[in-house]
């Protein structure tokens, strides 16, 4: 199955895109498709850990075991700074 | 009258009109946190500031704080309103207004508002300084 | 900078410039405290508000507090503006703003402000209805 | 000696005046000059106690027993209601 995702602020300048697609096997969850972008862009780990990262799934924020399904739109952040 | 009000906008904020739209007949108070643009961070000077936003979740997310707000809270109306895009030292960044018919109530839920804003809704500050920029992580 | 206002005034409030003026380069955050004239108060329609002051000695009590509450918290900037005459309802009666590096002694110190401020500043409010008039005592 | 009491909102209603000088012996304090003043004008205490009343000399609330001196500004007036 297809996924977009989309990257904001420092996520987006380290891997050079705001919004990609990615294919990810049937069932995977959250936590996998994490990975799975993770794996493909390690920039987004060279300077922090992973749990430092946040991690949507149609715009809420997703729980590890999630579904993640065709068409969904994921998206990749650094901890927010608004206010 | 709309009870809520969220926006994300380039345009400059003004206070007063922002924390005048939640007031219902029946409140004698609104509470108004207003943060905007500092000159120096941990003593570094600050040229100007960028915001970006993930939009749609972003209002998603202020509508989500503002019903856990009147969950939490004894208010009867919230205003969020958040700047994006590039702004200038002293320039109002983010005004969350809440209008409640006891103070205290629209005290504590503009404080909670302003804290939880700044731990889940999806917005990021670029500090630009004379000498190079750089995307602030949250805590 | 001038670090402390104080004003009454029989013309209209603009909260967003009020909040503005105690904005010093230090601070990241002002917190507003809006009053404005009830259409209902216990039920009865009001149909327009009168305030009054013992006008020098309200400017000094407005000073008092701001003087204290620049003691009891970690606070920069106290504004404080009331105005006088004759409001309509919905009309802003009073503006306390505050800014302070961090925006939970803003909170504290605005509640406590207007808290103090109903307590001693003496103004006095005259509720004008329909079919009279009443000047009200506070507790 | 002689004191300006100045009345405002309610008590300048009831007294019919927002002004006026009267006089007091000297060494008055700021407690009897309240008594004086009420005795003068007794509908301050028809319809409310002597301490609801909020009393002032030279802009400032005053104790009890604070002295009172001539050309002095006092101030009788009620529970405050601002805001």
């Amino acid at each position: 199955m297809h996924v977009k995702v989309l990257f904001f602020g420092a996520t987006a300048d380290e891997t050079g895109t705001t919004e990609s697609t990615i294919e990810l096997p049937e069932g995977t969850r959250a936590d996998a498709a994490l990975t799975e972008i993770l794996d493909r862009y390690p920039k987004l780990t060279a300077s922090r850990d992973r749990s430092s990262l946040l991690f949507a799934v149609n715009q809420e924020y997703a729980r590890a075991d999630e579904a993640v399904n065709e068409g969904d739109e994921l998206a990749v952040f650094t901890a927010v700074s608004g206010g | 009258m709309r009870l809520m009000f969220f926006e994300l906008t380039t345009e400059p904020l003004d206070v007063g009109a922002i924390a005048r739209r939640v007031v219902p007949e029946e409140c004698g108070a609104t509470v108004t946190l207003d943060g905007y643009v500092r000159r120096f961070t941990k003593g570094r000077e600050t040229e100007h500031l960028v915001y970006e936003a993930y939009e749609p979740m972003a209002l998603k997310e202020m509508d989500r704080l503002a019903a856990a707000a009147k969950e939490k809270f004894e208010i009867s109306n919230v205003s969020i309103v958040h700047r994006l895009g590039k702004l200038e030292i002293g320039e109002t960044s983010v005004v969350i207004s809440v209008a409640a018919p006891h103070r205290r109530a629209a005290f504590e839920a503009c404080e909670w508002l302003i804290k939880e804003l700044k731990r889940t809704v999806p917005i990021w500050k670029k500090e630009v300084y004379a000498d190079g920029e750089v995307w602030v992580e949250g805590e």
